[in-house]
């Protein structure tokens, strides 16, 4: 794969004063080609999450809009898949703690060609496969099954002792949430990783700063969440999450460094809702419902356009 | 307010997000106001939650009584272990979460920490059943009935609505058992009137009859009504009776019904082994009752995922779906 | 060898420690024995622990095969966890520890991961009942059937000796559904020879008899046995049935029991709730048998601590207290 | 209290290079009486601990005599406690995560007066209240049962939270196991203790070494243990957990300290089996039953004599 070399430090778009490290400039990133495909299959999650959302009636925004680039990254970019193959021995596996994000997955499972695209017209609706959360034994393509925060890091644990055992060498990705930092078996699975030398096991958290009740430092403080994961014996990473360029750079390293023997836990900073301002400054879009006008201007959003005029009918809630 | 382009949010009034949750089930109220109820009459009462507060609607007391809230954030076994803490202190905790978490994750904790250390938690288990519709099994508990009935010194209470549970919250007060709440998702139509009756382990008999008694907890005691109502009409004899408290259980009501009835006809939303279905059946096996038994529930599978309410027309947890079984076994 | 004063360790033959455990209890060596067959046989096979490797036996099995082994620490929930990611690599994986904290603590990891997930987890629940006797509730295990047997898409077995747990993991080799293998503490008595038949959900019949006809599972299937030689001897008509599958329930053998025998005894190692004696009760109840059901076991309560054996007496359930239930149920 | 101050560093019995804190050695420290009295205490936990595990023929010698001198300086100089009433409201609290020591708190709760000595002749007999893990509906002055590994910090914040709120102030002591902390519910409740600013709170973690099935650091490893209870908001203390004047003081020193926001854990390092030599060398102590001649031995060397002739009799095991 080319590569072209970043000049300098990419630019936070978060505006928080940080600063990519070196390791994001390394020589292994993506094209600008690569680049804006990774940026239209992250808009691609988040328009099919408005659309699939809409024949639910309630669905989670906010959460799978924080982690947009992360799928579409991981999907295209980091993870060895085969088209058509959703059973592929060697695949590399991706996990979510976070399931409730799973309907901005799914797009990407169909692109795959894992499932008849036609399936996800049919997204929560009786007999369809599709839920909320993703279920394993009923959608092609999803690794585990999940719902229950806090399972998935053991379960990736899992896959990475199994393919040891069966001689097999894939990558595990297991993407969580920032509120899920609070489970206690994440820290079971952490510390278990690090003492099984599960060097082929990612630990992503989307680090969106909030959770069902609110913001994640108020209804549980999970900082300083680096040193935590580097106390339970990780290697860890920060990024700017919604940097597809930055995710892709530190995620070909990751592939390919082939020596590390410490688990490696991406904490990529994030925001909760984020391509729809609004959602971006209101905790309360983890789940929530948009009517059909509200639904166009969240889209004219998302497409780079400024926010229509139906946004400006009325006042803020 | 003049709203910029970036504060804006939703405008129309079909669009909804997470805390307008309790506008949307006004169930929701019943528990902040039980409990607010109780701290009004003086009772120790603190509530917690595990990063729900606006699908139990606890939001409500917490606004209104910041220091007798606590939030626990995403970790429920720490929640339920933290309220047995709390009890030793003379605090009288009630923690509320997902019933498929509070009894299934931390059924372990609730027998150590709540059961046999007798200390009077109440837990709450909200959304229980297949009232999660399409968030699938996860969110599910249709386990949460047998695991918590296999639980000694445990009290278990299924209420048919808001108002019923408003009466054994306020009834718990003079309970000396740690209590197991099993409820809806607060869209569920009322079946009683304000504060009704209540007393542990005592069922309320709805209808007699001598063809079939259907004995329902929880959410499928409005459905079953519906249904009862119809069938009557109908010139069947068909009994209903209103079993609130799974354990201890009214095995006096049971047998009465058996007595009178030549079917007993069990109606829960949860599995069929082992819950109201398992508890009525020890009862009648045990007393050799004539009466035989029919268990209808979730047939020991895994739900299919769908909106709540076409899940229940398709496992006939409806007011039609529990006539027609009904109608099918009297055909 | 030349002991010094600081290295010695104890030198009478009654002193021993942990790691000495197998010699102590020589049924521990059938789990790690059917394991290793099972490799033998070219089963992709691993085992896995949490902290308890002595206790259960597969020390042995780890010191074979250190590679199919792997020690979780004190951490059942992610031991349940991973062996289901474990299972989706294609291996079989086996993890044990005591029951209370398998059947309890890991009780939603098990619906989730492995049953709900459909991997052939296969979970090997030691110690289970009240066979850890002085250490108390913390250790006890009286309501893991009922839990388990709640959940969907899993097989529940509670073999009566060493000989049938290593018969049944045998058979669990072509075993669809993950499986939760429920049993004792490796020093009850054999019940069976080497490797009997085995078949998941279907019971063996001891003896048939008119009077009762007691069911049991487990490490009561023993004492049944011997409690049912002396009441026949006596002239009692007592049959006996060792239902070792505890889901699917053999309902035929519980039907053919109760049309030839006027009373159903269970005897359960387990609360009388949701176990054994529900699960028969609910076939019962369903078919309205003529058979009245009487359930013994550990009556919802808190087992006292002892001894196992003082316990098992106190709460009869060795043979000599079975037999004096039989004869006052027969008197 | 008087205090007297100590020369320099005590120094370390267990022989491992490390030294004492300045924190141990301020103001606050113990008479030579007190630490007299505290050794002679721990001496008397660890002789009943073979006294009663020969009533119950099994027990768990290693994992109690580690701790031994814990019990005697938190019974007998930390608490405050008042003889004879188990529960007077105001009292500190003790919890064991690691309950299988109960052993060796059943003489000191005794010694309280908080139950007539002679149940502790019945340790584990039908009908006695005395079991192997401690239960606070049969033992008056168990402040909370337990067994299952991994509950006490949660049910100890618990007590915390509970106390603020009926506005009592009492400290309260949670001892752990090393193994423990490979628990995921012990995390849950360190962060949320951390989160709640909960100062009363003091883990106590008896670093010995092993569990059960051997080496922590084999088994699952748990280091850098330190870092992780920094990592999740806690004050950490380390200090040699034999040594009643570091204790002493360490402990008078947390109890005096009232503007502390954060929960304070001290890592007591331990030898598992400590006072008695095979007992230190063999992990299999955890649980086992020493014939009566085994333990003669025993307790002439945990009465300070040189082991005596009947382990000498034969080869070690
Ligand atoms: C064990 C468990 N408890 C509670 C929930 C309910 N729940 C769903 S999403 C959520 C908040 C998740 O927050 P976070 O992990 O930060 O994810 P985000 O959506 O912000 O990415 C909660 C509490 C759950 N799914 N599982
Ligand atoms: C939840 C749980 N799992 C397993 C056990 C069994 N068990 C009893 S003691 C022990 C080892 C404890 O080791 P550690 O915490 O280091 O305590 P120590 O005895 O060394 O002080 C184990 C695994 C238990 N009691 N609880
Ligand atoms: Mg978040
Ligand atoms: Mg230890």
């Amino acid at each position: 794969m080319p590569t072209t070399a970043i000049a300098g430090p990419a630019p936070d778009p978060m505006g928080a004063g940080r600063t990519l490290t070196p390791e994001f400039l390394a020589p292994e990133t993506p094209t600008p080609e690569t680049i804006a495909h990774l940026e239209e299959r992250a808009r691609h999650v988040r328009l099919e999450t408005i659309r699939l959302i809409a024949i639910a009636k309630v669905g989670h925004y906010s959460s799978t809009f924080s982690c947009a680039e992360l799928f579409a990254t991981l999907y295209y970019d980091a993870m060895r898949l085969r088209h058509g193959e959703p059973r592929w021995p060697d695949r590399d596996r991706f996990l979510m703690g976070k399931g409730h994000a799973a309907v901005g997955l799914y797009p990407l499972l169909a692109d795959w060609g894992f499932f008849p695209k036609e399936l996800l017209d049919g997204y929560t609706r009786l007999g369809n496969p599709l839920g909320d959360h993703p279920d394993m034994t009923k959608v092609p393509g999803v690794d585990f099954s999940s719902g229950s925060i806090g399972h998935a890091l053991s379960a990736g644990l899992g896959m990475v002792m199994g393919g040891r055992m069966m001689g097999r060498r894939f990558d595990v990705y297991v993407m969580l949430g920032d509120g899920e930092m609070q489970e206690g078996q994440v820290w079971e699975a952490a510390m278990a990783a690090a003492h099984q030398k599960a060097g082929n096991l990612i630990a992503i958290v989307d680090r969106n700063g909030y959770q069902l009740d609110g913001q994640v430092d108020e209804v549980m403080g999970i900082e300083p969440l680096a040193d935590k994961w580097r106390a339970f014996g990780w290697e860890v990473h920060e990024v700017d999450g919604h940097d597809v360029a930055a995710l892709a750079t530190l995620f070909r390293r990751l592939k390919q460094d082939k020596t590390r023997r410490k688990p490696a836990c991406v904490i990529a900073r994030t925001l909760k809702g984020k391509g729809v301002g609004y959602m971006e400054r209101e905790a309360g879009w983890h789940l929530g419902y948009l009517a059909p006008e509200d639904e166009a201007a969240a889209i004219a959003e998302i497409m780079g356009q400024p926010a229509g005029s139906a946004i400006l009918q009325g006042d803020a809630q | 307010m003049t709203a910029t382009n970036t504060l804006a949010g939703p405008v129309n009034p079909g669009s909804w997000q997470y805390r307008q949750l309790n506008a949307r089930a006004p169930g929701l109220s019943y528990l902040s106001d039980a409990l607010s109820a109780l701290v009004e009459d003086g009772h120790p009462v603190m509530a917690g939650t595990a990063d729900l507060q606006y699908s139990n609607g606890l939001a409500r007391f917490a606004a209104r009584y910041p220091d007798r809230f606590i939030q626990f954030g995403i970790s429920e076994q720490n929640m339920v272990s933290a309220a047995a803490g709390i009890a030793t202190t003379g605090v009288m905790p009630f923690v509320a979460t997902f019933a498929s978490f509070l009894g299934l994750l931390c059924c372990e904790q609730i027998r150590m920490d709540v059961a046999y250390s007798a200390l009077p938690v109440r837990l709450i288990g909200h959304h229980a059943g297949i009232a999660l519709g399409f968030y699938g099994t996860s969110h599910h508990a249709t386990e949460d009935l047998a695991i918590m009935r296999s639980i000694a010194g445990l009290t278990v209470v299924n209420p048919a609505d808001g108002p019923q549970l408003a009466a054994a919250i306020k009834a718990s007060a003079d309970h000396p058992e740690p209590i197991y709440f099993r409820i809806g998702r607060g869209q569920e139509p009322n079946v009683y009137d304000d504060l009704p009756d209540f007393r542990f382990g005592k069922a309320i008999e709805h209808e007699t009859g001598t063809d079939l008694t259907i004995i329902a907890c929880g959410t499928m005691v409005h459905p079953s009504r519906e249904a009862v109502r119809a069938l009557r009409a109908s010139g069947l004899s068909v009994g209903l009776i209103d079993m609130h408290t799974i354990k201890p259980l009214d095995r006096d009501a049971v047998l009465a019904a058996a007595e009178r009835s030549r079917i007993i006809l069990t109606v829960e939303e949860h599995n069929i082994l082992g819950g109201l279905g398992g508890a009525v059946a020890e009862v009648m096996a045990e007393a050799g009752t004539k009466a035989v038994l029919i268990r209808h529930g979730i047939r020991d599978e895994y739900s299919l995922i769908a909106p709540p309410t076409h899940l229940y027309r398709h496992y006939q947890l409806d007011a039609a779906g529990i006539e027609t079984v009904v109608r099918d076994i009297l055909a």
